[in-house]
């Protein structure tokens, strides 16, 4: 005779033999051996007849089952020394043991399925490329012009206008600063660093009026032509560096 | 500088990263000790959490990312091409569970529990990045063994090995089950 | 839809696309008019601004886009500290390798590539005259494609694109960027 079964394909002889527990609702401590073998030899066929790939491990589940099939069958040996008597083995421990621990992954693998449908969710930024990379640094005031170098001027003092400096415009102060002073304090700079970013020669400025004064000395430095200035794209670091002449 | 300016510091070089950075890189560009960058930097998640933001800062281990959040994934779905994030099949999830839960585990016990060869999903699992060898074992044929990746805790949403579902948890529900069968029978 | 949770899916929207997007685009995805869009997004932009964060919005145009604040650049300098060399940098000629074999491509070809962005790399190549806009690709955001120059194949003593090295070479260099990425991970 032959049941009509629908066979699907399982993952391995845990996963048809957790499918077949579950069909029959069996208990798992105490599974009818006789029976899920013979459902079990059923679905091997079935497996066969519509040419799903039975590996060798689902054969190697048969001889397993019916090795405890015929453990079972054994009359129980009553052991002569009192002593040394202990609660016989179920032959199907081992397996029970083996299905269990097969059943926790399974459930651990769809909670983790599910964690992992929310987090496909997410999307991420593609990274930039953090590279200040200086490409033939040749060709210095190539693309400068004054518009770049006063916007970046306004963006020195929006920025000090941001909190990080204090500057006071209120108060009228006596110039402080002169021309010749910043000359040689950029120079001064630039003798040590050889290249300087435009944001760094503003950085420890106190006010307004010495921003003024260093942006004029460098402009001034510019026109002398004894430094250089570059910038490699739009709103990205100015360069300013000693023109070796 | 005040906590909202090194905040303000560190969203920039989240932002600018994008990849995800360990804490500890974070503190040293922050110039900061790394016990108070981690206490900032758990108070920014939170606030990234609480204030209707688009962002959120996920964590796994002791790296961050800036991420979206998954509430707004429709609307962006509708600019971006849908993620090519064909699923794990079961073989390889269970393959994977095991792993995560057992770490760090040769192959040979792997088979052991799924009763079947796993090549290929483990293959699968490497190529994808979500495990990697963590060394070898000091026994015959020293068998490579196997551990969860940096990737698998942002695939799965983990910020760490312990945020991994409770595996009793599962074993009482299927009690639960087993009693609530019995009552029917 | 209240205005907050627009904020926010705006904020998801500029963060994932991460490239200038135009605000009648934006529009679309949240499903608003374009003069709603306009005015949620202005006061972002001040919201952005005001508060003390790491990242901005920029407008061009018609267009916008995050970025981080030159305030904060310092900082990110310090992530990767410069790299001088003569020429072009690895980073540049490996976009421009990749141009080179798979022209006309857009940038989110190259940068799925690369796995980073290339802005800046790009605009060195062009620049040097390397690579020229071929057309754009009819396309959510109709993106520019790009393609090498005579002066490409001149620079590099080709008589034609027929002249460059078989592909299998190619493929060493991907090799190449896979070690970089090791060095800076």
């Amino acid at each position: 005779m032959s049941y009509k079964i629908k066979v699907q394909a399982f993952e391995g002889p845990f996963d048809l033999l957790f499918h077949l527990i579950e069909k029959n609702e069996i208990d798992i401590y105490d599974i009818p051996i006789s029976e899920i073998t013979v459902q079990y030899i059923q679905y091997i066929k079935a497996m066969q007849e519509i040419d799903l790939n039975v590996t060798s491990e689902f054969l190697v589940m048969v001889a397993t089952l019916l090795e405890i099939k015929s453990k079972m069958l054994l009359p129980v040996e009553k052991k002569v020394d009192e002593q040394l008597e202990f609660e016989e083995v179920d032959p199907r421990n081992e397996l029970v043991r083996r299905l269990l621990e097969y059943k926790k992954y399974k459930y651990v693998a769809d909670a983790l399925k599910s964690k992992g449908d929310l987090s496909s969710k997410l999307f991420f930024k593609p990274r930039e490329e953090i590279i200040f990379d200086i490409d033939d640094s040749s060709n210095l005031l190539e693309e400068m012009d004054m518009n770049k170098l006063i916007l970046a001027f306004n963006k020195v003092l929006k920025n000090h206008g941001s909190g990080s400096v204090n500057v006071n415009l209120r108060k009228m102060e006596r110039e402080t600063f002169t021309i010749e002073e910043k000359i040689n304090a950029i120079l001064n700079t630039l003798s040590t660093k050889a290249k300087v970013t435009f944001n760094h020669l503003f950085l420890k400025l106190s006010s307004r009026n010495e921003v003024i004064t260093t942006f004029l000395a460098l402009l001034e430095l510019i026109r002398m032509k004894k430094v250089g200035v570059k910038q490699s794209n739009c709103f990205s670091e100015i360069l300013i560096e000693i023109k070796s002449n | 500088m005040n906590v909202e300016y090194i905040k303000a510091i560190i969203e920039a070089v989240l932002f600018a990263w994008s990849d995800p950075i360990s804490i500890k890189e974070i503190s040293k560009v922050i110039d900061l000790d790394l016990k108070t960058t981690e206490r900032i930097i758990a108070s920014m998640i939170d606030e990234f959490n609480f204030t209707k933001r688009g962002i959120q800062i996920i964590r796994m281990n002791d790296y961050v990312q800036l991420a979206t959040k998954p509430e707004h994934h429709q609307y962006i779905q509708k600019l971006l091409e849908p993620k090519q994030n064909k699923g794990l099949t079961q073989a390889t999830l269970e393959t994977l569970a095991i792993i995560a839960y057992k770490q760090p585990i040769p192959k040979s016990e792997i088979e052991g529990i799924r009763g079947v060869k796993c090549d290929r999903a483990l293959s699968t699992l490497i190529e994808k990045e979500l495990i990697e060898e963590k060394g070898r074992l000091e026994k015959t044929g020293r068998p490579i063994i196997y551990g969860t990746t940096l990737v698998f805790l942002k695939t799965f949403g983990l910020n760490s090995l312990n945020d991994l579902p409770p595996i009793s948890e599962f074993q009482l529900l299927t009690e639960d089950e087993e009693d609530i069968k019995d009552l029917f029978n």
